[in-house]
């Protein structure tokens, strides 16, 4: 077997270049970007270029306190499977306009939930760290993750059934440039705001509400497992942002262009954000299942009936 | 209604209670009172939201004169009149007004614990604002309370330096 | 931090480096132990666009896991004496205490009141006093950048 | 574990945070429930209790004066007002008009401040913070007017017994006159987002309302009432200072829900814009202060206020020398927070998270656990299990 192509390139795919150092570092320029703009719109100047890198380092070198009635191992090692699930899902994800280095029927599949192994590793940590205002972090970031899951998957679904595939690049392949976003509108939109509640951005960041639950799950967490969480949270902003763009977007070819698309996915989210107060849980949960989950369906079924009438 | 008609309704809704009702000043009347009569006046006072009680106000006229006076301040408008009851020094207690007014019952609960006036029947006798750790039978606001009796050591936890 | 045996230039390095991560994002817990609540005000007045202490870092954390800085306000109530003492515990090291306020320096003008501790230095040691009743926006972004020139000053002297 | 259903006859302790920025005096709630319904509320507070009435005894007028304007940050020159009126009645001195209008003028500011910082607090709770942002962004402009005026941003002190201690020169009303025209058409706008911004109306309408009713019966004073239908302004019904010349009309509302407490605090800032122009216009001259005898003879004397929360209410006793014999205050929330905690009573279980939130839309309370007594031991809820309990209930 060729050693070079089966051993070297997928870990150094892994550790470098479109996994993992990479992603953390455009994950944590994206966070900067989207503080930065937040700030911005709210009028005010907002953090350095280099604010993120300065928090994680600080998280590493803080103490890390674990609570006593917490179960030690499963306190540090659920930040490290957080991250390393989301790691993984930038494999299968064509990042910086370049195809993904492994491609295989039913990766869409794979990503999604990999994305959603972070936010359950989050949930855990949350229980496992049994203070008040954790567990009530859980219980939100938990009900939330039920919510946003199922309209996530339906609007990423669209595009799949048109190309009557799994494979992210046989669907890029079917669109190959066409922008799906207009042929798709309902399931572009859904696909954005649920890409919100995953990230837990306002309106949809009542899991840790700082004036309410302190911050939720995360609460009692310090130093490197914090850290770990931040750069797990940055990953997967990068990795959802370049899901939506790759799917419909049409996968683009060149990194410039694919820089600039994901930058105005960030502005609009950072504009979403702003503009936005915090809905309580209830209501997100009702707003997910009341709209979300049905205009996904029912975006699918113009396409299916659009598909029978032309082809 | 100015403050004049006010006034003489007040006059009017105290009339059967006492006569003894003064004008301390332009805006303010005074109706000193035996503690029992203390519950109808208010009654006649609040009856058909004519007035509301503002606070109750403790005060004590001293070790010598071994008398407390708890002031009911009614306000209606730009008019106070002021309900005043005496009660001895050595066993003080008043009925709770909280049946007919039950926002009172904060106002009682500072009474009770600044002065260690028994309030009977108010629904909650919880402390309100002195701290946890304060030494019971210790009340404040008395003119014979000595700071010193309530001084809790503060010991600096030598671990935090 | 006591000198590392192997204080080689790798070591100087990631001293370097700790010391510049420190510097550049102190995040601060607000804790108010009876304040009136004008210092408050002025501490979340630092937050607001005129001020904006981002810029520098500076990040109001809620709970004390995250923060390095504990800002204090008011003249410590016996009430709060204790939780104080909870919150400042439960901070991981390296942590600082910033008294705002002079109600938080001495008890101000409450000093001597039955229910008053006078001043937080008497419950839990305190790294940096603002004095001002309230102190300006400005003066508490002073009292900041006194603080990381200090600590900056500090791992100088150490690792030099 | 309690599950779902609750046994009767149990007490059921809901904490709400130590510390929050517009309550004064932060603590915690007690709820008595027998199975569904609320039977008995209270609450614990004292965080904030620092002995100030005791220590108005050992301390010299002038002293207190000073103190008295740190009992509360926010509000600190009706405090101070409140203090020097009530010590002028005993003394039998009356400050000159000038003075009285400069003492409206501070207050009407002040009252634009508190506002704008409670609308920023309020949208900050609701996690509406481009709302907070922008509007202590534009309090930062009444804060320069009240320290071109008076020296101090917060706590300004711009009153001396019998008197004030600052003046109006024609330049400072100048820019006074600027600023309020700025913070006016900036109010209208934020009128208009409170009420029109869809996902901000969702967190406000309809939450914690009271009746008009019920605020006269529970006695709860200042915007909370008047929200409510409840048309009491002690700046009309008791004028004091120079009101009787500068009349204000009441600004109520009727749906008495959060919604209408943001609408009446906006429309008031608009108010007291009015009214500071009014006052501007025709300032009184003559001097500031007249001549205040060091001892006070005996008597006792009461005063009545407007606060930007409600009615504050000074009692003082003097014995003649130079220190108070009993100084008695009643700040506005402990008023508003003891009347609206009875209107809990009677109401199911699963209301009690609205009505308390509704009382105070800044209820930020990071220690906001439940617990619930019960008679064999008791369990901790969260805030969530009591919130979701409610919407099982109801659904």
């Amino acid at each position: 077997m060729n050693f070079f192509a089966d051993v070297i390139q997928p870990i150094l795919a892994l550790l470098v270049f479109p996994g993992g150092l990479f992603v953390l570092a455009l994950g944590l320029v994206y966070l900067w970007v989207n503080r930065k703009l937040v700030a911005r719109l709210q009028n005010r100047i907002g953090p350095r270029w280099f604010q993120p890198v300065a928090d994680v380092v600080r998280l590493f070198v803080k103490e890390e306190i674990i609570p006593e009635d917490a179960n030690p191992a499963l306190f540090v090692a659920l930040p490290i499977v957080g991250l390393a699930g989301v790691l993984t899902a930038s494999l299968y994800v064509p990042l910086f306009g370049m195809a993904a280095p492994f491609s295989y029927p039913g990766d869409l599949i794979v990503t999604v939930y990999l994305l959603s192994l972070l936010t359950l590793c989050i949930g855990l940590a949350g229980a496992n760290s049994t203070g008040r205002f954790s567990l009530v972090g859980v219980t939100r970031t938990l009900t939330q993750m039920f919510s946003y899951e199922a309209p996530f998957l339906l609007a990423l679904l669209s595009p799949a059934i048109i190309a009557q595939t799994w494979q992210i690049s046989e669907i890029i392949a079917y669109a190959d440039g066409r922008w799906l976003m207009f042929t798709h509108p309902i399931s572009f939109v859904i696909a954005i705001i649920a890409l919100m509640g995953k990230l837990e951005m306002p309106p949809f960041d009542a899991p840790e509400a700082e004036t309410e639950i302190v911050a939720g799950a995360m609460t009692e967490y310090s130093g490197r497992g914090l850290a770990l969480f931040k750069l797990g949270h940055g990953a997967e902003l990068v990795i959802g942002v370049a899901l939506v763009t790759a799917l419909f977007m049409g996968g683009t070819a060149n990194p410039l262009i694919w820089l600039a698309q994901t930058a105005v996915m960030l502005l609009v989210l950072s504009l979403v954000q702003v503009l936005m107060a915090r809905l309580r849980i209830d209501q997100t949960v009702g707003l997910w299942w009341r709209y979300g989950s049905v205009l996904a369906i029912v975006q699918i079924v113009i396409l299916i009936v659009w598909e029978r009438i032309v082809a | 209604m100015s403050t004049e008609e006010r006034i003489a309704e007040a006059r009017a809704r105290l009339a059967p209670f006492t006569d003894a009702v003064e004008e301390a000043a332009p805006d303010r009347l005074n109706a000193p009172l035996p503690v029992e009569q203390l519950l109808p006046a208010a009654a006649a006072l609040i009856e058909g939201q004519w007035s509301y009680l503002t606070t109750i106000t403790g005060t004590d006229l001293g070790p010598e004169a071994g008398e407390f006076e708890v002031l009911y301040h009614f306000s209606s408008g730009a008019l106070v009149t002021t309900v005043r009851v005496r009660i001895p020094r050595d066993e003080p207690a008043v009925p709770s007004v909280c049946g007919l007014i039950p926002a009172a019952s904060f106002y009682e609960r500072e009474l009770m614990e600044m002065f260690g006036i028994v309030v009977e029947g108010t629904p909650n006798p919880d402390r309100l604002f002195l701290p946890d750790d304060w030494p019971v039978g210790v009340y404040p606001l008395r003119k014979d309370f000595d700071p010193s009796e309530a001084t809790v050591v503060i010991e600096k936890d030598p671990a935090n330096d | 931090m006591a000198e590392r045996p192997n204080s080689g230039p790798l070591q100087t390095i990631i001293d370097e480096i700790t010391a510049w991560s420190r510097i550049n994002s102190p995040w601060a817990v607000h804790f108010n132990a009876g304040s009136c609540n004008g210092c408050d005000i002025e501490i979340l007045a630092t937050l607001t666009p005129r001020y904006d202490v981002e810029r520098f870092g500076i990040k109001l954390e809620g709970s004390p896991r995250h923060a390095d800085v504990l800002v204090c306000t008011g003249p410590v109530t016996r009430q709060a004496r204790e939780r104080l003492v909870r919150i400042y515990e439960q901070m991981p090291e390296p942590k600082f205490v910033v008294a705002v306020g002079a109600c938080a320096l001495t008890g101000g003008v409450f000093q001597g009141c039955y229910g008053v501790c006078d001043g937080v230095d008497k419950v839990i040691p305190v790294d940096l006093y603002i004095p001002g009743c309230p102190p300006r926006p400005e003066a508490i972004i002073d009292g900041f950048v006194k603080l990381l020139t200090a600590l900056k000053q500090a791992k100088e002297g150490q690792a030099a | 574990m309690i599950n779902g259903n609750v046994k009767p006859a149990e007490k059921f302790v809901v904490p709400i945070g130590p510390q929050h920025p517009a309550l004064k005096e932060p603590g915690h709630f007690e709820l008595t429930i027998d199975g569904e319904t609320v039977t008995a509320a209270s609450a614990r507070l004292g965080y904030a209790h620092r002995g100030i009435e005791k220590g108005a005894e050992s301390r010299s007028y002038v002293q207190t004066l000073y103190m008295m304007e740190r009992v509360c940050g926010i509000c600190s020159h009706i405090h101070g007002t409140a203090f020097s009126l009530v010590v002028e009645k005993l003394a039998g001195v009356e400050a000159p008009p000038r003075a009285q209008a400069i003492r409206v003028l501070v207050a009407e500011l002040e009252r634009i401040h508190s506002h704008l910082l409670w609308v920023g607090v309020g949208a900050h709770e609701a996690g509406f913070d481009a709302l907070f942002m922008y509007s202590w962004r534009d309090r930062e402009v009444v804060m320069d007017i009240l320290e071109a005026l008076t020296g101090n941003r917060v706590n300004y002190s711009a009153n001396v017994l019998g008197g004030v201690k600052c003046d109006v020169t024609p330049e400072a009303a100048e820019t006074i006159l600027k600023g309020v025209d700025f913070l006016e058409e900036r109010a209208r706008q934020y009128l208009e987002v409170v009420q029109s911004d869809a996902m901000f109306l969702r967190r406000t309408r309809g939450v914690g309302t009271m009746t008009r009713e019920e605020a006269l019966t529970l006695g709860v004073v200042g915007p909370t009432a008047r929200a409510s239908g409840v048309t009491q302004d002690l700046r009309k019904d008791a004028p004091y200072a120079a009101y009787p010349d500068f009349p204000i009309n009441v600004i109520t509302e009727t749906a008495g829900d959060l919604e209408a407490r943001f609408i009446v605090r906006v429309k008031e800032t608009i108010e007291s814009c009015r009214i500071i122009r009014e006052v501007l216009a025709n300032l009184p001259e003559g001097e500031l202060t007249t001549r205040m005898p060091r001892r006070v003879k005996e008597g006792e004397a009461i005063v009545r206020l407007e606060a930007p929360r409600g009615e504050v209410f000074y009692y003082v006793q003097s014995d003649g020398t130079d220190t108070a014999k009993r100084v008695k205050v009643r700040t506005p929330t402990i008023a508003n927070m003891a009347s609206v905690l009875h209107l809990s009573v009677g109401h199911q279980l699963a209301d009690v998270p609205m009505i308390l939130a509704g009382i105070d839309p800044c209820f930020s309370c990071n220690d906001r656990s439940v617990r619930l007594t019960s008679a064999h031991g008791n369990d901790v809820w969260t805030w969530e299990k009591l919130r979701q309990h409610g919407i099982e209930a109801y659904r």
